[in-house]
């Protein structure tokens, strides 16, 4: 549930709270109600017209660098496994 | 899209479907309840079930806040905007969803009511200020995501003295739902080995509130994101824990969702809000305080204390099965009227509404049967 | 005292407004047409100041096509509904194969709808028909009360004539054939979104709103052989797809990852959580031919300049249920439907 | 499961209305085209489901018209806005001498409107347009929301051929040219008042639309050398009168007498204050011929069912001023002049 | 129709013009005044002018409603509909009269004001019961024939208790213009020997307040119906009554004219109405006891109190002769912008508005001067 | 001014003072609220939808004879006489 979208805060107006989020060459206008303390360039997760969350560059990271581990290390072990489809 | 374009890789995804294969335990099934609408949407769309081993299934959760919306509630607000002749304002998804009589608030609008459709309560707050002369009526609905801008808009009506706006509440609560979920599963309920944990709900509440579940009742939990990937890792976490017979809350969407959540977002839901001693969800039945209401110190801006409705006894369409579907026990083909009486042209039950309703999921993505050819170049 | 100027006092084209009488058949009317619709579309057969246009057709069979333009907002990035009413019909023509030859051009104004707006759209589509050579030859304004229309809506009708040897339909496509879109997809619905006041977003988007016909002749020149052409227009390639699978009763298989998207476009979608396949083109067609005509056509495609972005993007299948199946980018399949009611910004 | 009948729940035709996703370019539109448009205008043209018609016209001059159709109440003694939608443009192509060939219609449903009619205005489009001969090929249909249409407008536009010989413009009427009307006057203009609940009056009146091309085809069959055709619509013949009289840089002088108009269109008139020379007619015609070949024109009007009560009213003067002049019942002469605003029902 | 085609018979009128024509002495004018626009349209619509002597000349005078309403009070509308939100009720001839800056009720409504044409008091009472959340103004104007009828009105809205409906009076008194017309006259002004005497006003207000005429302006006075032959059979009985040097009320419209008129009606407009003390003519400028207001007991019901507005100083438009023509004393051919920037789709002033004015009658019948071909038959 | 026909009562409703009048062919209804003692078959004079009064049927042909009686005298005095015309 729940679309959101992560983009990055390109302007924000401290008087209003209302911030410019940039994404693929998308401009919006968002709420910062939810957020304390978000940056210019910082993203930040959009929904509804609201910044939900700011997103953490580093855990993001870190989680791509899992998953390709996992996927690496069974790659070695069983390339070109084709698991049976079932809807 | 940074942190989008990553988590959709095709490269990753067969590898990481090489590593769930490998690891499943053959002699054994996994159950995994996607809880959210999200996932199940993910699922279809980018056809994660076809890259899973057959003993590894995805049961579909109740998480769609469209699908667990009684039809009490839209004929409430129905008669909101047709008896006191409310301008209603309300997120597109509820357009096209049922009400008794196969009716909508589509077809309500077409027949002359003041429905509104906005993409945020921002609008709602302009549409408000621009027709002071009229009473407005936000149809609020959502998870805890979805609560926190409702709180903003309430606020700021109060605080802008607004008397020609208020609140048609509706927001639920996750925890309470998943705890009926597992309360219910077993051997006469869904029987569930694994729970993929709400994403953008989880970036509100943090990932605290779930501890209730492998204490409780034994079954592990990963809070997984709604990209595909997401998905796939989580689900191999979720065979780990399995496989190793852990049983804990783990997070796979750490760029998000921390402990302790989004606490400015929580205290304004504290401060507006209060809980329901009871609510109903579509399928779950009455669940105790599952819900949320305005506050009495908003209790002014509540729209069911300013329009009060006499609605009749909603009437549910025979043979829909978006109940047990909610609850997990049957699938959308288990339905008679799939794909016959009921398409996403003529929905009969809110499920096939919302692109994350499990039947419109099915309907969208997974109708077509036949082994898709790309499967076999995987 | 008694003299023969027609209209004494001009009609107001800053300030003025529609009004009753600018409908009621009266001089009001007759003024409007006069120093409005024909002064900007100007042509030998609209001056006339008859019915109908009358004119001799070159032999061969004709085609007609007619389309209402109900757009909101009038005025877009890329265009307003002044050139989108010339577009849309010259396209359907093109969509025979056809050489557009005439256009016709109904008007409902809305009581109170400012002429100097009215002077901007009919100009532009003046403009839009001289650069497309297809004059507005016969033409007709109607006055509705305030509150029941709005601002304008454009009918417009174009005659064309459809080259020899040349047999396009959506009814035609076979298995085997190859399925081509010409460019990215879901520009003009995009700009229009952009344009909503309540959703707030800018782009640089364009709606992609152009006149195929030329990009057409060069195809059917090259490849007479094409099978179906289609423009995706409302309910976008998805839609379109799905409509020429019904009528030739076959199936098709494509590739997301074919499919030209700009990533603006792209990022909109995911933002207001709509699908870019069936998201409004009104530049672009589906060519539909035989497979092994496929790349001499995309090549023709390419080298025009509103198809340089053309793409193959799968292939027609033998399918009873008539599904559009789609290889997704992220490596799975799924069944492209038709658009199901409208498609609506999101929440879930 | 899935199956493949296209639409499992029918179109609800007595209890639906339109709705919004009847326009989005979705399924719920590919339903409504084909259970309800497809249903009543079933041709093998439209049958086909392109987005144009593909037809061979016989050899000879082709005669384009459009018309947008924005009647209240859509429903009025003696037809509908679907009739009407039909017979006003084959008159228009007709005026030009022409036989018709093909219609194209292009609807703009209001939210809300009830399909059932919808239903009952496309059957009698149909009906009209089979009673002609003349199909309607193809089509369009967009659904404004509420509050920014009126129930249903629809744009005809026809195109018919025109016989060898025949070379009818408004611009050709000539001093000594004799004027002839059709028939009885202000049927259609007093049928639609009579239907205007505030004003409170009945009466037996019918609207007269109808298709006035066979009418034609005898009258350029028997008399070619007919200057000019046009159809006293909007503005009434009054307004028409100028308009050819502008066009031909003429004068005409007309009888009051010589003018036919039922009893009750006068009596209707006289309460309401109009003139029944401003009130519209949809199936009558004005012709311009030779003086001399009037008498002969007159009797192949009055042979002809919808030209019976046919008439001379005048002749064509040569005048700088290009006024219309009548010598009034009463003896007196007067200037018929166009319509300044709309004719509205007065006090004073 | 009975009482309507017999006064319109050609070969009496030819008989009448040959009476008139042998009667009328050459040695003399007769400048005889109209009073009323219905007496001017029918002249020009049957050509009676064609059919005088030519030292018999009428004289239009100012007896159209619409042509006398200042500008200000079309202004004074216009500041209801838009300021005030009213939804403004009108007969269809003040749609397209020239307000200030060019504007009009019908430019207002294509602005969005909300104004609806009506044929009755009857439709004005029926749109305010149908409409009972909306404040309806009904703008009133005419002479004695269309005073009670807004009396009715009046009187239905008190009698139903109406909260949302009013009226803004603007119903003028016939025999107040007449005076001051003919208190003006004389060497400075219009030089009258004699007057057509309205129609049906007559038929409200009965032949004798008319008395005055002749006794204090030694100017006869013949009450004439509005069908051409009886204008031309009242002419000729005001030619006797010159040759014969009477000087009294006579009426020629006995058929619908009575000595007192309809008491009934009279009763009506005195018990729902009270003389103002003064009121603005166009043309004429403020005439004492000229006009109707509501009386106090319905006062209540007056939409100047109800919704009053403040507008600027009306801007006539520069060169109009709308003034010198409803006193009589100028020819619509004499203002130069008659037919030039005045044409009744462009009306600059009222008088080219209403089809009694004199501006308008003009242009419509009269513009071509040449004479008609079958005066010459005559 | 004042635009008024005479049209014939057809029929009445007393309880509402509502009449329906005849006018070549036409029906029209209107108000008899301005009009005492009013019968079906009665002409009265219509405007803005009310009965303003009663025509008076002998006064009518009196006018009418008088028109002609007028005119008569005239003709056989004068026949043929031609007026100028002066618009
Ligand atoms: S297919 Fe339709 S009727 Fe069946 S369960 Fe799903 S929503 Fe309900
Ligand atoms: S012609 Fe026009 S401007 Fe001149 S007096 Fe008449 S109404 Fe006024
Ligand atoms: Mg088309
Ligand atoms: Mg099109
Ligand atoms: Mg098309
Ligand atoms: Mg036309
Ligand atoms: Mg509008
Ligand atoms: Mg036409
Ligand atoms: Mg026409
Ligand atoms: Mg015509
Ligand atoms: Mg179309
Ligand atoms: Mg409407």
């Amino acid at each position: 549930m729940c679309l959101a979208i992560p983009a990055r805060i390109i302007e924000i107006d401290p008087a209003t709270d209302i911030a410019q989020v940039s994404l693929g060459g998308v401009r919006k206008e968002i709420s910062l109600a939810l957020v304390n303390d978000a940056q210019v360039g910082d993203y930040v997760l959009i929904h509804v017209g609201y910044a939900l969350n700011k997103l953490s560059e580093e855990e993001a990271e870190q989680t791509l660098a899992l998953i390709r581990e996992m996927g690496l290390l069974e790659a070695t072990e069983e390339e070109g496994a084709t698991p049976g489809g079932q809807a | 899209m940074k942190y989008v374009d990553e988590f959709r890789d095709q490269k990753l995804a067969r590898q990481l479907a090489g590593a769930i294969a490998a690891e499943a335990n053959p002699g054994r099934q996994y159950r995994l309840m996607e809880f959210c609408g999200g996932h199940t949407h993910a699922i279809f769309r980018y056809g994660v079930q076809h890259l899973m081993p057959p003993n590894l299934r995805f049961i579909h959760g109740p998480g769609c806040p469209v699908c667990v919306l009684p039809m009490a509630r839209i004929d409430q607000a129905m008669a909101m905007a047709l008896e006191h002749e409310v301008r209603l304002c309300t997120y597109g998804d509820l357009m096209r969803v049922p009400a008794s009589g196969r009716r909508s608030l589509l077809k309500a609008k077409a027949e002359g009511a003041d429905i509104r459709m906005v993409y945020s309560t921002q609008d709602v707050l302009r549409i408000a200020r621009e027709s002071p002369d009229r009473q407005v009526v936000f149809f609020a609905i959502g998870f805890e995501t979805t609560t926190p801008p409702t709180a903003v808009a309430i606020k700021t009506a109060r605080a802008e003295g607004m008397t020609n706006l208020s609140f048609f509440c509706n927001h639920v609560l996750t925890p309470s739902a998943l705890r009926t979920i597992l309360a219910t599963a077993g051997p006469d309920g869904v029987q569930l080995d694994g729970i993929l944990g709400p994403s953008h709900v989880s970036t509100l509440i943090g990932s605290r509130p779930y501890a209730f579940v492998p204490e409780e009742f034994q079954t592990p939990v990963v809070i997984a994101g709604f990209e595909p990937l997401d998905v796939m890792q989580a689900t191999l976490m979720l065979v780990r824990q399995l496989n190793e017979e852990r049983c804990e809350v783990e997070n796979q969407y750490r760029r998000a969702v921390t402990e302790e959540g989004n606490l400015k977002a929580q205290a304004l839901m504290a401060e507006v809000f209060k809980t329901r001693e009871q609510f109903e969800w579509r399928g779950l039945g009455f669940l105790p305080r599952s819900a949320l209401a305005l506050a009495d110190t908003y209790a002014d801006l509540d729209a069911e204390q300013r329009f009060p409705v006499d609605i009749g006894e909603p009437k549910e369409v025979k043979g829909c099965e978006c109940p047990a579907i909610l609850r997990g026990v049957k699938q959308p083909t288990d339905c008679k009227l799939f794909g016959t009486l009921c398409t996403p042209e003529n929905p009969m039950g809110s499920c096939m509404v919302s692109s994350e309703g499990a039947c419109a999921a099915y309907w969208s993505y997974g109708r077509h049967r036949a082994p898709a050819p790309q499967a076999q170049a995987l | 005292m008694t003299q023969n100027r027609r209209f004494p006092v001009r009609l107001d084209l800053k300030q003025g407004t529609v009004d009753m009488s600018h409908g009621s058949g009266g001089r009001a009317m007759a003024q409007l047409i006069t120093e409005l619709f024909h002064r900007y579309l100007d042509n030998a057969l609209l001056a006339q100041g008859n019915d109908q246009a009358l004119f001799s057709p070159p032999p061969g069979r004709l085609v007609m096509s007619t389309d209402g333009h109900v757009i909101s907002p009038l005025f877009f990035p890329g265009g307003n509904i002044g050139s989108l009413a010339v577009h849309g019909t010259l396209n359907d023509v093109a969509m025979a194969g056809a050489r557009p030859l005439y256009l016709a051009a109904a008007f409902i104004l809305e009581e109170g709808f400012p002429l100097a707006d009215l002077a901007r759209i009919v100009e532009s589509m003046a403009d839009t028909a001289n650069q497309c050579g297809v004059p507005v030859v016969t033409g007709d304004t109607k006055v509705v009360e305030r509150g029941k229309g709005d601002g304008v809506f454009i009918t417009t009708t174009g005659v064309g004539v459809v080259p020899e040897g040349i047999h396009i339909s959506g009814d035609l496509a076979q298995p085997g054939d190859a399925v081509l879109v010409s460019g990215q997809i879901g520009d003009h619905g995009v700009a229009i979104l952009s344009k909503r006041e309540n959703l707030g977003f800018e782009t640089e988007i364009l709606s992609d709103s152009a006149a195929l016909h030329e990009l057409v002749a060069d195809m059917v020149a090259a490849v007479p052989e094409i099978h179906c052409l289609r423009d995706p227009t409302r309910g976008g390639v998805a839609t379109t797809l799905n409509e020429l699978a019904h009528q030739s009763g076959v199936g098709m298989q494509i590739r997301e990852e074919a499919i030209p998207v700009r990533p603006e476009v792209m990022a909109a979608c995911e933002l207001l959580g709509l699908d870019p396949l069936y998201v409004a083109n009104e530049g672009k067609l589906i060519a539909i031919c035989p497979g092994d005509s496929a790349e001499r056509l995309l090549a023709v495609m390419r080298a025009h300049p509103k198809g340089k972005d053309a793409a193959i993007i799968g292939e027609v299948v033998e399918d009873g249920l008539n599904f559009i199946q789609m290889e997704t980018r992220f490596g799975g399949s799924r069944v492209v439907d038709w658009l199901a009611g409208e498609q609506l910004p999101r929440i879930c």
